[in-house]
């Protein structure tokens, strides 16, 4: 079914086909889907987070499985900026819309990658990943700290030439204060939630299910939490928000949109259905035209609280 | 690359699919589920599915949240009257109900529908190691790792090179799937740790016996647990032969984008089971890394 | 199936039939589960969370389902600490452990009811519940600021007669802290996870789904977060854990003794399974003895993570 | 509390049990479960269960969470050749379908098993009105509120008092359960907005002129939807006649504990409708407080 809807929406400047992103770390390098979905038909893709060389991740187990939950350590394994700009980009059809994520131990690490991606054409974003643990600040990770995340947010806008998003993390104590330090930074955007932290234990084996004991704790069953998050964020600052977390079907994105979210990821659904963010994407704009919203743009923000 | 290029039919690409079940059997101790598919392709042996755990309902449910990986056990071909202007293939998954999946797996009945995504995975080379065409190739099966085996058994039957199939099991009730082999003509061999059928013994001792025969000549291709994968390896080297195996990793997505999979390589780093595996050269892997 | 296995286990100097409490707020009063399980088969319970005076509610909704969870926000609807002594109390057999809970906008309510509950010979322990946003500090919880936390802990162990338990909230930056705390100012232990901060919303009606917009989060979702916390807790001080979330099975309940928790609690489950208490600790000791442990206080912090 | 204690006959203390399934048929726009409930004590008319969102499986799925209240429809007496030892009873719930737990119950086979607690709450109290024993009934079902009515209308049929049972729907599909009450042998008066069957517009109608005849000295028991209810308590009130209804909130304990059902009190403060209602007199609730 095609709507006469206008699927268009802008995040943090960037022109996007319809509300739907897939999130970095769950879609590759996009050519990977070119089996199971139209890459033209959705919003575009935020690519695996990279790092100055290609990095290995940590050894197995690296997933488990939770109550409507999803349990990772990867570790940012990914191939390098240098193959991902000279390989994985050009492989890309000309109508994909690609965010590239940034991913360091310190801000001039995050600079660099940010200057390196920035100058290639086919980059129409940059993500950075907060939720790397900042070494030398004793293993915090940027985005737990307001102080270690304006110097993030500030060093990479300084040399960004791109939109710049700022993926958080949510495991803090308030997220909105994440959120003004973004935009007090000059953030054109921010993205949220990440992984929770959490853990699960084999009981047969009395072994944690990772290898890393920790992980980050992903679907649907982190949705309401991200919600959350996102209404709050969206609520202190006015910069665009996309709305990540637990998203499956485009009611869950819907939610997103009207408790503040310009855009949309989906993450750990497209290993449930490879083919979900197309679906999806179709879904919202069919919610659209069903509630009588002429644009998806108009559903950002719409939540009646009164 | 697990596997050089050349020596691998380049597989089909993957597709995503409503599957009908059309039986859900008990065999001894584990299951055959036949599906019929929708477009399916065809898989090459040793490629894989990543399936629902269990029959679709209306109401999409995430509790267990992940599709479970199995391999494509047999090709029974088209289906006969199939639903009006789509093509369906049958095939059929061999498995044994070991948890939260596997077990509404095995709830699921005929008429019912599951979502998969395949063929997955880089298949066995039907003609791999240096002096493949001319020695024997040995396929060694233990428990569900049987499954990963018939349709490469059948392929290489059907070549004029030297084939024996050793499967290996508890106990007589634990081959699943033997009688589907006796039926190729190829040479069966099967070891039971009780002796309630074949040798008394584990897979270990025929295939000893076949690698000293071979006398370097053989490509053996073994899967199974782990420790059984890992044996089968160790003696084919010390017999000089090339030995092929096929890994079993958790997974979420199958298809290379989570990098769950990961196993360690021999030579330092990780492969993805699910797209530069589930076949492996045994020396390829770092065993002692497995978990 | 009845054991061999010794089920005693003690948490923060209260001794306990088996390592099983159930929840405040999801085991009312204690005489409501008199039909589907037996009292004195489980370790005891923490009553609903007390005030001053008698207290209702939010208006409805008040509740919500989310995938594998679910969301609430009752806002502590409790008959008052007097009914609770004189007329909650004397209802229920004399062999069942009960554990007061208090909740209140200042360290002086707290202790006040504290030392009131602290009197009456059928309370076995008290547990903080620090998850009221402290007015004068401006409405943040007690539980998410280490400085609120310990000036609440003091104030009430000055007057506390009886064990004292701080329940922790998980909307926290860094749960390790606020245990060490509580071990600082003098807790006999700590109990967590409440409930995680979360939001749902009904998109026919483009309204959030409870009244109070935001809500807290619930059940076998939440499970890997508590698990994790428990972990990161019980590593950070010496006095015991109580592990609360999203238990709902005996394996679960073994994951957070396994981790570091000397007892348990089940919440939401008990609305699941009624009897699920008693299930879960029958299933305990069954673990027990399958794993060859003479006592169940012997899977404390048994987790193997070499 | 909701209704005097001495007007209600004191209920049955709840179980928690695994009822079997018997049928799960479709009637109308609506479905009737029948299930065989192990030392089902009986229950009140009025009175509710909590049912699991679906049949069980082996395995214990968390998706959807929440068991569902659903009243007691029927009651069935004793099952034939129950499963030895325990007694069972019959009992039969009316359901529509409306979203994912009952479209699961809507999937539920005769032989599986569905976990439940009840019954709960408070019924109606079958003598309830100050003049009550003299005036007449007037039972007002809207949608799925027939079902907490069918027991209230068979107990009242048993007295020597006057009662009329007035059924409203969209349309004649949605009057599931209808021929039941016929069968009772009390007066039915069926509304449809449609006009499909009985007379065309809605239960305000007939109510209104029974009202009017029964000057004062009727009661009142509307169970519908929230407007519904709301329409016949001030039709009732103006009339001077009582007026008792049943709500509907979620629930997620349905016996006193979750807090959750929470309605908002004419008076200020709320009460439980799992447990000091479902019934209550018309003139308890702040009805511009129900969500
Ligand atoms: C490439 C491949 C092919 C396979 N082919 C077969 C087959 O033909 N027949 C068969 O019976 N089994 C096969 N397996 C193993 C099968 O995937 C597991 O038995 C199954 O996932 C168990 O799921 P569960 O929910 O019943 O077990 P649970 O223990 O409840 O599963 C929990 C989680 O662990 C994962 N998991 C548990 N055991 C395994 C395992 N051995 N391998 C991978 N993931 C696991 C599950 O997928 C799930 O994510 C194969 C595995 C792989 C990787
Ligand atoms: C005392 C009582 C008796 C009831 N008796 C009947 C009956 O006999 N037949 C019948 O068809 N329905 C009855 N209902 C309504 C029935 O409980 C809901 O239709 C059902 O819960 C919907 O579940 P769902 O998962 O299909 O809908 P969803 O919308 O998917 O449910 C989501 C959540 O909201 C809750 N919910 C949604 N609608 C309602 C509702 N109307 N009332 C309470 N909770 C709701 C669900 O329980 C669940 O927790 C009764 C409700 C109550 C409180
Ligand atoms: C296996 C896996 C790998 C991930 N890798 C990354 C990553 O490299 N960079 C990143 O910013 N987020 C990463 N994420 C987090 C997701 O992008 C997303 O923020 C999170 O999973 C929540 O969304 P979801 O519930 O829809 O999956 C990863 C998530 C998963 C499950
Ligand atoms: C309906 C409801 C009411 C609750 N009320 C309280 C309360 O009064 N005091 C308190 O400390 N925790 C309260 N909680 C939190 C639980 O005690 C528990 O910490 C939380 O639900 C996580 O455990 P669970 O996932 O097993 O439910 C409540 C939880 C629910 C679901
Ligand atoms: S299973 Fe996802 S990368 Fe292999
Ligand atoms: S449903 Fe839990 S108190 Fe009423």
């Amino acid at each position: 079914m095609s709507t006469s809807v206008d699927e268009r929406v802008e995040l943090a400047g960037i022109p996007l086909r319809n509300a739907v992103l897939t999130a970095s770390g769950t879609f590759g390098y996009g050519t990977e889907f070119a089996p199971f979905l139209d890459l033209e038909k959705i919003g575009g893709f935020v690519a695996k987070s990279l790092t100055l060389e290609p990095r290995f991740g940590n050894p197995p187990p690296r997933i488990g499985e939770t109550p409507a939950g999803m349990l990772n350590a990867i570790s940012i394994e990914n191939v390098g900026v240098k193959v991902f700009l000279e390989e994985k980009l050009p492989a890309l059809p000309e109508g994909v819309v690609v965010i590239a994520s940034a991913f360091g131990t310190e801000p001039a690490v995050y600079a660099e990658l940010a200057a390196r991606v920035s100058e290639h054409p086919r980059i129409s974003g940059i993500e950075i990943n907060a939720s790397c643990p900042h070494v030398k600040a004793g293993g915090i990770e940027f985005g737990q700290d307001p102080a270690l995340l304006g110097e993030l947010v500030r060093t990479v806008r300084a040399v960004a030439k791109k939109p710049l998003l700022v993926k958080l993390s949510p495991n803090v104590t308030r997220i909105a204060d994440m959120a003004r330090v973004c935009e007090a930074e000059g953030a054109d955007g921010i993205s949220l939630i990440n992984a929770v932290q959490a853990m699960e234990v084999d009981v047969e084996t009395r072994r944690p299910v990772l290898s890393n004991i920790l992980g980050g704790l992903s679907g649907p069953a982190i949705r309401p939490i991200a919600l959350r998050m996102v209404w709050q964020a969206a609520q202190a600052v006015k910069i665009p928000v996309c709305g990540v977390g637990g998203i499956a079907s485009a009611e869950d994105a819907v939610k997103f949109l009207l408790c503040g979210a310009s855009a949309i990821q989906v993450g750990t659904a497209n290993y449930l259905d490879p083919s979900a963010a197309e679906r999806i994407a179709r879904g919202i704009a069919e919610y659209a035209e069903r509630h009588g919203f002429a644009r998806v743009a108009d559903l950002t923000g719409a939540l009646e609280t009164g | 690359m697990a596997v050089t290029e050349t020596s691998v039919p380049s597989p089909h690409a993957a597709i995503r699919s409503q599957a009908r079940v059309l039986e859900n059997r008990v065999e001894g101790s584990g299951r055959i589920l036949t599906l019929a598919v929708p477009n399916w392709p065809g898989s090459i042996p040793g490629q894989f599915l990543m399936i629902g755990a269990g029959a679709e309902s209306e109401v999409v449910r995430h509790d267990p949240l992940l599709p479970r990986p199995m391999a494509v056990y047999r090709e029974l071909g088209p289906v006969k009257g199939a639903a009006s202007g789509l093509s369906e293939r049958s095939i059929e998954l061999l498995y044994r109900v070991v948890g939260r999946g596997t077990t509404l797996l095995s709830e699921a009945e005929p008429g019912e529908s599951i979502s998969m995504v395949g063929p997955l995975g880089r298949g066995f080379p039907v003609d791999s190691g240096a002096n493949a065409s001319s020695g024997p190739a040995i396929l060694v099966g233990g428990g569900t790792g049987i499954a990963s085996l018939f349709e490469l058994a059948k392929a290489l039957g059907e070549t004029d090179r030297e084939v024996v199939v050793i499967l290996g099991a508890r106990s007589a009730l634990d081959l699943t799937g033997k009688d589907d082999f006796s039926a190729l003509g190829v040479e069966l061999v099967c070891t039971t740790e009780d002796g309630s059928v074949g040798l008394a013994g584990r897979v270990t001792d025929p295939l000893l016996a076949r690698l000293e025969a071979a006398q370097g000549r053989a490509t053996v291709f073994a899967v199974g647990p782990t420790p059984m994968m890992k044996a089968c390896a160790e003696l084919a080297a010390r017999h000089g032969s090339d030995c092929l195996v096929s890994l079993e990793n958790p997974m979420a997505c199958g298809f290379g984008v989570c990098l769950g999979c990961a196993a360690p390589r021999a030579e330092g780093g990780f492969s993805l089971v699910c797209k530069e595996g589930p076949v492996f050269e045994a020396r390829e892997i770092d065993w002692e890394g497995l978990p």
